[in-house]
């Protein structure tokens, strides 16, 4: 390996090195400050680190990673995101668990997963980082082992992640078997001139698909969603939302576009079913959802069908560059918003030991008693909603305008029904936070330390700035495609 | 001859498999599956894969399946544990899971049996193996200690506190 | 040392009877060290797939992506029996349809 | 200078909502200089503009035609920039806004206790989307506008409002945020139609160029005509309004009545008919016919509500039905009606609103049936009202009458049957107005209840609001001098289709 | 400044002032300025009519430009002619003496600044009316009028009922004004203009006689006067409209207002005469409505509803004239009418205001030593009512009579029509005067009208008996009517008729030779009565076909019927929330079996025609 390629994966490296440092830093002296800050260090240190390596993209490093913009990006968004939710965990923790160290050790793994699938190019690499994410989250999600709601979410992620995963295994076996190649683009050059039979093939394709969207949460795979966000501590259900989505479907887009599985209409076809299906079913779920985390898991399930929209969008091959775009640009403001909503919720646990639940009486009044909690959560909402000024509605502009441009009017259709369920319950939570003051008798007065009070900020003005002025944004999207 | 040996081996596999699945105690249905992963092991070595073979026997067989012989004696089931998996077995409970079985292999049959090929019969030795493990796949190798460390302090956060405690009674 | 030379199909549908059969038991099983052994028919399925296609290429590859399976497989277990413990622990019983606290 | 005064009113809105701190009486008084300093900034710089210019036929899509214009680059990514654009429709009912504004500030004067700051916040950051949908041109930030000035208007339903806040809020939200998103999805439409060499663009003036035709031109249409025809509100997507109307607080009511609906009708003269000439005259039947739906239907229903609020809501869809069928019938007489009733509409509705308001304020309740010979107690509320009642039932000498007479002769020209099922609307305007009245004002006093008349500050409000009605009725030549060159400009590009109109008309008639 | 701004004028700033004072001026200065201000305005008319007889010149004068918009563009205008001068003297004139009248009247009441506030906007609201030089303006007139009746027959508002009379008052003319509305429209819409005079010049040369779109227009404008004049089949209201203070029914149910469909047939008679169709059927209507509420007169017994069925019994006379081409005779019924009615409602008036509010003739009788100024007005009022010769109704009526005789084909019918109406007239209105100045007293007056009630009253009996001498300034306007060959025997039973219907009723009220009571004892006669009382009927068939369904309608939608469709999606929508939910019970072994069958079917598709 020669030093460009030490400089492509730096972020991995750092990553790595992290961890590394972090569970040493563990082994002799446990102190959580120390190994947040350490974490957190290590995260932007990665994020920072995809900067410089952006110079020398793309590059192709060993069999398994492609360093190029786009995983870059992603890498990057990832490893924020991570800081992000390390530096909102940290009160949280405290106050959840013992022995609290791990719990970053984690997180930082957990990004590194999320890394090494945005920058996999073969399936081995995927299978890695899928699992190195899927593992870590297994921990993280029981975390809080007083309780028993995470254990229960904790066990059932893991049983029915593990079988996606064979799922997808075997899935990729039939690929291999069939064309005897495990990277993406020589699977894309095989396929074309398959000697078996195409059912091998194909059934292998629908089997990594099937696997990849139970990871994504898309339905019917999408059960398990609720039930583990609702169990699993705030930040990390947060995360699972975000990095932990976003990695996948980057995955699987890319698998998708450097295998050229477009090739199999039917299966495209089977993916645009897959988003109609998520995003009714998901925004009926979380009609009268007054559970919020709950509401939140049920949305990031129609937020995924949108998202797929893309691949759909993505046969017709005029749209192919818009509709790629539109899925980052859909995918960095869903992280920031998503993140945003969870964390919240964070901060809101914060001093509620016993139940990891936040009903919707709990946000009642919210915006008198904490207006930087609620404006958060009125962004990240509306953001959500798709309202303007928000990162958000820009993500769903740029699929509007990516579909239109693909003519696929069916999954405009879907996306407008399930947007105009999707306002109520979003609106319902901003209705109550904004209820008068003398209507929460059961809420606990709380207010975030200055962590929780820069980050929410940071958040706010991120999804802000990227609703308001997204053209440098999409003029760097538009640049590495 | 030998490929007799192949297609009993194979038999076996799956007949100690379904075994498995169906036991009611834990620790029978654990040796089924470890006879199981022995067929599978001699699968391998025929196919041309004795390396694949002998981590089959050696990691598979023997460290992840006595984890779970650990575990098992640790919880302790008992003949009472018994009794009830048999309850939980009974009659009405195969439907559901049994149709869906069906169904899969159905599917599966038709898209597996439509696959044309024979394996090669020349074996991949394990100097070739290690060649392409550290070769092209030594960022992978990188990776999946990486995975092993998660699993590694998963294991140990989720399962200190009950070895702490079992410790103190 | 040569291998033999079988039509890979027979192999596959064997994974594929293999990988059924983990499904069926995920299905059938309450208790969750059933599942976790169920998992691992799925697993170990892949990987007879796997190192079939392999034999089927004569490339290493198939096998290296064993060894992959085999880390994921050992990494899932450890992490699984650990949460087997602590489910043993808090809940009292090993009844996954009892562990249905979150729900609706 | 269009930017700078939505921003103005923007950060005036921060302003306010921080100067709460303070003291509580402080935002209204920073919102009305707000108001007045936007006012201000308008007439100021509409002195620098040559007055042939206010006469000269400005043909739309020509940048110099605008009285104002002035574009700063967004996202060229998407072609999308802030394209601002005046002339005189913009002007005048940017002027509408500024002056229901102040009303709605008075009106509301001392009724808010609750959070006063960020009320009236949310009352200056609904004026400023207000005014960023008469001024946009850009067919992007027309939406954004369009939707933005929805979420001061639902927090002010959502925390100000009364009982059922909850449901009237969300379904005033929901109702025109769907229809919003279909007209996203006909702009986005109509943008990739027109897109050439440079890519896609959302400019009003590049649009025209490029509607589409046939079934796709009617498809995307009706994204566009069922967005405004909710904010209008036209049957059969009027029932938010009743809801909402009831439920907001007094000041959300004016501003909802008063300005938001015009947006719809605005959206359908500038946008939605302009855009898509072909469509416009093959579906106007259709609107013409929701249009008298809409007068008949409302006025019934408006006769059968007891709660005050709730029957001026249902005038409100019976009067803007006249606006649809003005738009629709596409000639100058009628053209000229429907703007005079945006405006007219928007006074004497903002007026009673405010009446309401005023009572609800003194008796607790908006039920007219508890209500009865209030004269007795508050002369001034009832002169007052029986003013604005008749200006509602459309007395002639008020601004409401020339609006609907010149809608009606406009469209007898079109289509007789029309204007005869429309004219019914006369009448039963007539029945709910006077038994509004009746249940109110008039009948036996309640000796027992006591009640504060107008003071001072509600009656200059309502003496401005009469005098601006009795101008519009006697003399409402400078109004129609304002709006005539931006209808000259567009009516030409519709000539064509539309003269096939009351041909098209009388195959559908009895 | 042009002294015919100020006609209109001082009346509306009057009005004003008044209504801005919001009931806190002195009663004095209010009453000073409510009869004042007309009294100025009748001086100015005074002195316009003087000028007008001098030179005969029609005067016009445009204030503003109302609007301009394309070609239409209509002023604040005013045309004054021969006919606008009689009508503006009409209403100034005896205005003046109602309001001198109405402050005795009103003065104990609390709202007395209120009352003269609407009765001053009254009067500038009908100048507005007959000076318009177009029909825009005169609608705005018209509507103006229709408002302000409505405001002084619900004056009382406390009383509920006075309010639905008021509301019935304002919407069932609304009807007939709606229908005028569509015919401005027609006529802008075909001619172009709605300037009066280019307007009968264009209809001239558009439109040939009998087309179509005349009669169409015409009976559409037909309909607002009807409305207005309560002709049938609009006229129920009037009688209703009696709830409002006398001296407003004296000035605008009886003098002005209701007279107003008269004025603008004859206003626009060049529409009409190229539309015969209408013109009959103005006829016809006239001739019905007079029957109709001349037989429901003698069968009231409220003094008020009495009046009222008169009035509307003798705008069919006005009907009838315009009907057979008669524009002038109609006019000048009009202005005798104008008289004699004002008379016999301000006599009313004093009666109901001497007698504690009492309404009931057969609570009354005997008055007429105890009341005799409103005894003399009363005679000489029913007797001008009545056409009585040498009373000026007598000189109108007789000359309708004798237009409709002349008629070709349907006049003898017309004029056998209208004479069993001057024999019904003759009876009721001397019924009127028999059962409440003669007889034995029932209540006693408690006070006798002053001289503000007096001196109108005196001066109304003067003009209702000169009247009949005064020549009206139509010369110019009308086209000249054909001079009609004179049939004596004709002239004789006109004016035989009404002196039989005198007769009559003395028999019956007075002297008693023919016994009421033993009419009426046949059942038939009884149910007839009955019939008349109700007014034919009428109120309630409306009430069955419109303000019942209309009233049924309105309360079956109240809630909302097109949200029923919302409400279906929502409930919808909740429904597959519900059924999706139970998908989510939270059991693993579920999930899994769900995550398999999504397998199953995603291979299924996929393999489904695999090549």
């Amino acid at each position: 390996m020669s030093a460009s390629d030490f400089l492509a994966i730096a972020p991995l490296l750092v990553l790595a090195a992290g961890a590394t440092a972090v569970m040493l830093q563990i082994a002799f002296m446990r102190s959580v400050p120390v190994t947040a800050i350490l974490s957190m260090v290590a995260l932007l240190l990665a994020a920072l680190s995809c900067v410089s390596a952006a110079a020398i993209t793309p590059l192709q490093v060993g069999a398994l990673l492609s360093a190029d913009q786009f995983s870059l990006l992603f890498t990057a968004l990832f490893c924020v995101a991570g800081a992000v939710t390390c530096g909102l965990s940290l009160d949280y923790i405290r106050h959840h668990g013992d022995e609290p160290e791990e719990y970053f050790l984690l997180i930082v793994l957990a990004t590194l997963g999320a890394g090494v699938l945005a920058y996999a190019n073969h399936l081995a690499s995927l299978l890695l980082g899928l699992e190195l994410l899927s593992v870590s989250l297994y921990a993280l999600i029981a975390y809080p082992n007083r309780s028993l709601l995470p254990l229960e979410a904790a066990s059932k992620y893991l049983v029915l992640s593990g079988a996606a995963s064979a799922t997808l295994l075997f899935g990729f076996a039939l690929l291999y078997a069939g064309t005897g190649t495990l990277a993406f683009a020589e699977l894309g050059e095989k396929l074309g001139q398959a000697e078996m039979g195409t059912g091998l093939l194909m059934a292998g394709s629908a089997m990594i698909f099937a696997g990849l969207a139970f990871k994504l949460s898309l339905v019917p795979f999408h059960l398990w969603t609720p039930d583990v966000y609702d169990g699993a501590p705030a930040p990390i259900s947060g995360f699972l939302a975000s990095v932990g989505k976003a990695a996948v479907f980057v995955a699987l887009l890319r698998l998708f576009l450097e295998a050229d599985l477009f090739r199999y209409y039917k299966l495209v076809q089977l993916t645009g079913l897959t988003a109609i299906l998520s995003m009714l079913a998901g925004n009926l779920l979380a009609l009268l959802q007054t559970n919020i985390k709950r509401m939140l898991a049920y949305s990031s399930i129609a937020h995924l069908g949108y998202l797929l929209m893309v691949f759909m969008i993505c046969l017709d091959t005029g749209s192919r560059a818009l509709a790629v775009e539109a899925a980052m640009f859909y995918l960095i403001a869903y992280t920031a918003t998503t993140i945003a909503a969870f964390g919240l919720l964070t901060l809101i646990n914060e001093s509620q030991v016993e139940r990891e639940q936040v009903q919707l009486q709990q946000v009642s009044g919210l915006f008198w008693r904490q207006p930087l909690l609620a404006g958060l959560m009125l962004v990240a909402l509306l953001s959500l909603a798709g309202i303007p000024l928000t990162a958000g509605f820009i993500g769903k502009f740029y699929l509007f305008t990516a579909a239109v441009s693909g003519g696929n009017w069916v999954l405009l259709a879907a996306l407008i029904l399930g947007s105009a369920i999707g306002i109520y319950y979003y609106l319902r939570v901003v209705f109550y936070m904004t209820r008068g003051a003398d209507e929460h008798k059961h809420t606990v007065t709380l207010s975030p330390g200055w962590s929780g009070s820069a980050l929410s900020c940071l958040l706010i003005a991120s999804i802000l700035v990227l609703g308001i002025v997204p053209q440098t944004l999409m003029a760097y999207l538009r640049s590495i495609l | 001859m030998i490929v007799v040996l192949f297609y009993i081996a194979a038999v076996i596999a799956l007949a100690a498999t379904v075994a498995a699945l169906t036991r009611t105690n834990a620790t029978h249905a654990l040796i089924y599956l470890i006879v199981s992963l022995l067929a599978v092991a001699v699968m391998f070595f025929l196919m041309g894969a004795p390396f694949a073979a002998a981590l089959e026997v050696v990691i598979y067989a023997g460290a992840i399946m006595v984890l779970f012989v650990f575990v098992i004696m640790m919880l302790n089931l008992g003949a009472a544990g018994e009794a009830r998996e048999r309850q939980w077995l009974a009659g009405r409970s195969w439907f559901v899971p049994g149709s869906m079985a069906a169904l899969l292999l159905l599917e599966m049959l038709l898209v597996l049996g439509d696959a044309h090929g024979v394996t090669s019969g020349t074996a991949v030795s394990p100097k070739v193996v290690g060649m392409t493990l550290f070769g092209p796949y030594l960022l992978a190798v990188e990776i999946a200690s990486m995975l092993l460390l998660s699993g590694l302090v998963g294991a140990y956060h989720l399962g200190r506190r009950f070895i702490v405690r079992r410790g103190d009674h | 040392m040569d291998g033999l030379m079988v039509p890979m199909e027979h192999v596959l549908v064997v994974a594929g009877l293999l990988f059924t059969c983990g499904l069926f038991g995920l299905m059938l099983r309450r208790n969750i060290i059933f599942m976790l052994m169920s998992l691992e028919v799925m697993l170990n399925s892949a990987a007879l797939a796997f190192v079939t296609a392999g034999a089927h290429w004569a490339q290493a590859d198939g096998q290296v992506m064993f060894m992959l399976i085999l880390t994921v497989a050992a990494a899932e277990v450890a992490v699984g029996l650990g949460l087997v413990l602590q489910i043993q622990r808090r809940f009292k019983t090993l009844d996954m349809d009892r562990a249905n606290r979150l729900r609706g | 200078m269009m930017l700078q005064l939505i921003l103005l009113l923007l950060v005036a809105g921060v302003v306010a909502w921080q100067a709460e701190r303070f003291s509580s009486t402080l935002p209204r008084w920073v919102t009305v200089v707000a108001v007045l300093l936007a006012l201000l900034m308008l007439i100021a710089n509409l002195g620098g503009i040559p007055a042939e210019r206010f006469t000269l036929v400005s043909y739309p899509g020509e940048p110099q035609g605008w009285l104002m214009y002035s574009q700063h680059a967004w996202i060229p990514r998407f072609g999308i920039s802030l394209e601002f654009g005046m002339d005189g429709l913009s002007l005048l009912l940017l002027l509408l806004t500024l002056g229901l504004g102040l009303v709605a500030v008075v009106s509301s004067w001392d009724e808010i206790e609750f959070k006063p700051g960020l009320f009236q916040a949310n009352l200056l950051w609904t004026l400023a989307g207000v005014a960023g949908v008469f001024l946009a041109l850009d067919l992007f930030l027309f939406f954004l506008f369009w939707e933005v000035m929805l979420i001061p208007m639902y927090l002010l339903i959502a925390i100000w409002g009364h009982e059922k806040r909850a449901y009237a809020a969300m379904k005033f939200f929901i109702f025109t945020q769907v229809s919003g998103l279909l007209m996203l999805l006909s702009i986005v439409v109509l943008a990739f139609q027109g897109a050439g060499e440079d890519g896609i663009s959302f400019s009003y003036s590049d649009l025209l160029a490029s509607a589409p035709t046939g079934r796709a031109g009617m498809l995307t249409m009706l994204g566009f005509f069922i967005a405004f025809t909710v904010k209008l509100p036209g049957f059969p997507f009027h029932t938010w309004l009743p809801d909402a109307h009831t439920q907001a607080p007094t000041a959300g009511s004016v501003l909802l009545a008063g300005i938001l609906l015009k947006t719809g009708a605005y959206g359908l003269l500038r946008f939605c008919i302009p855009l898509f000439p072909e469509a416009s005259m093959q579906f106007a039947p259709v609107a013409m016919g929701l249009g008298v739906l809409g007068i008949v239907y409302g006025a019934i229903l408006a006769f059968a509500q007891s709660d005050f609020k709730r029957l001026v809501a249902y005038s409100s869809v019976s009067h803007m039905g006249f606006v649809l069928l003005g738009l629709y019938a596409w000639n100058s007489l009628a053209l000229q009606g429907a703007i005079m009733q945006m405006v007219a509409h928007g006074v004497s509705t903002a007026a009673l609103f405010m009446m309401a308001g005023a009572l609800q304020h003194r008796l607790h309740t908006r039920d007219m049936f508890r209500m009865g010979g209030l004269w007795q107690q508050a002369p001034r509320m009832g002169a007052c009202a029986m003013f604005f009642a008749v200006a509602s039932l459309g007395l002639p000498g008020m601004g409401n009458f020339v609006a609907e007479f010149l809608v009606l002769a406009g469209l007898f020209a079109v289509s007789p049957w029309m204007t005869a099922a429309a004219a019914l609307g006369l009448i039963t305007a007539a029945v709910y107005s006077l038994w509004m009245m009746q249940q109110a004002f008039q009948g036996r006093p309640d000796n027992n209840r006591e009640m504060a008349d107008f003071g001072v500050r509600e009656m200059s409000a309502m003496l401005v609001m009469m005098a601006v009605l009795l101008g519009l009725g006697l003399y409402p030549q400078p109004l129609f001098d304002l709006t005539q060159p931006v209808l000259e400009g567009l009516l030409p590009r519709m000539s064509e289709p539309m003269s096939a109109l009351p041909r098209l008309l009388s195959e559908v008639s009895p | 400044m042009n002294s015919i701004v100020l006609i209109p004028l001082l009346p509306l700033l009057s009005a004003a002032v008044l209504i801005l004072s919001t009931g806190k001026m002195p009663r004095t200065v209010a009453s000073l300025m409510g009869a004042g201000s007309i009294g100025l305005s009748a001086l100015c008319v005074a002195l316009l009519a003087s000028s007008f007889l001098a030179d005969g010149e029609i005067r016009e004068l445009t204030l503003w430009t109302w609007m301009s918009i394309g070609d239409f563009s209509p002023r604040i205008a005013f045309y004054i002619d021969g006919l606008t001068i009689v009508m503006m003297s009409v209403i100034t004139g005896i205005g003046f003496l109602i309001h001198l009248y109405s402050i005795e009247f009103m003065w104990d009441d609390e709202s007395l600044c209120r009352y003269f506030a609407y009765m001053n906007l009254f009067v500038a609201a009908m100048l507005l009316l007959v000076m318009a030089d177009n029909l825009l303006l005169l609608y705005l007139g018209w509507e103006g009028v229709g408002l302000c009746s409505y405001l002084l027959v619900g004056f009382w508002y406390r009383d509920p009922d006075n309010g639905a009379a008021a509301r019935k008052a304002f919407i069932v003319t609304r009807i007939g004004d709606t229908a005028m509305a569509l015919g401005l429209f027609l006529l802008l819409t075909e001619l172009g203009t709605l300037d009066i005079q280019p307007l009968m010049v264009a209809a001239n040369t558009q439109w040939q006689t009998g087309d179509t779109l005349p009669v169409l227009a015409t009976a559409l404008l037909l309909g607002g006067a009807v409305g207005k004049s309560a002709q049938l089949p609009l006229h129920t209201w009037l009688p209703d409209a009696m709830a409002g203070p006398t001296p407003v029914s004296a000035l605008i149910h009886a003098a002005t207002m209701v007279t107003a469909g008269v004025y603008l047939i004859a206003r626009t008679y060049g529409l009409f005469l190229l539309a015969p169709a209408t013109l009959e059927a103005v006829a016809w209507i006239g001739l019905a409505t007079l029957l109709i509420a001349a037989f429901a007169a003698l069968a009231q017994n409220d003094i008020k509803r009495i009046l009222a069925y008169s009035t509307i019994s003798q705008i069919g006379y006005m009907f009838l004239a315009l009907g057979v081409g008669a524009f002038a005779s109609g006019i000048f019924h009009l202005v005798t009418h104008a008289f004699f009615k004002a008379l016999l409602f301000l006599a009313a008036g004093a009666v109901i205001h001497c007698l504690h509010h009492e309404h009931n003739i057969f609570r009354m009788g005997g008055l007429r030593s105890r009341l005799p100024v409103v005894f003399a007005s009363f005679v000489i009022g029913s007797a001008a009512l009545a056409a009585l010769p040498f009373t000026s109704g007598f000189y109108s009526k007789d000359a309708i009579l004798l237009a409709a005789w002349s008629l070709q084909d349907i006049g003898p019918w017309l004029w056998a029509g209208g004479l069993l109406g001057a024999l019904l007239t003759g009876i009721y209105s001397f019924r009127l005067v028999f059962i409440v100045f003669f007889g034995e007293a029932r209540t006693e007056p408690d006070r006798q009208p002053g001289w503000k009630m007096a001196g109108p009253l005196i001066l109304l009996c003067v003009l209702s008996i000169v009247g009949g001498w005064i020549a009206l300034p139509l010369a110019g306007v009308f086209p000249a009517a054909e001079s009609h060959p004179v049939n004596h025997s004709v002239e004789w039973i006109s004016i035989g008729v009404p002196l039989l219907g005198l007769l009559l009723a003395y028999l019956m009220f007075l002297g008693g030779q023919i016994s009421v009571d033993k009419l009426l004892s046949a059942p038939m006669a009884r149910r007839l009565v009955d019939f008349w009382f109700s007014g034919w009927r009428f109120d309630q068939l409306y009430d069955l076909l419109w303000v019942k369904p209309y009233k049924a309608i309105a309360h079956w939608w109240r809630n909302e019927p097109v949200d029923a469709l919302y409400n279906g999606i929502v409930a919808a929508s909740q429904w597959g929330h519900r059924r999706l939910l139970i998908l989510q019970n939270g059991e693993l072994r579920w999930y899994a079996t769900i995550m398999v069958l999504g397998l199953v079917l995603l291979l299924a598709v996929m393999l489904r025609n695999a090549p």
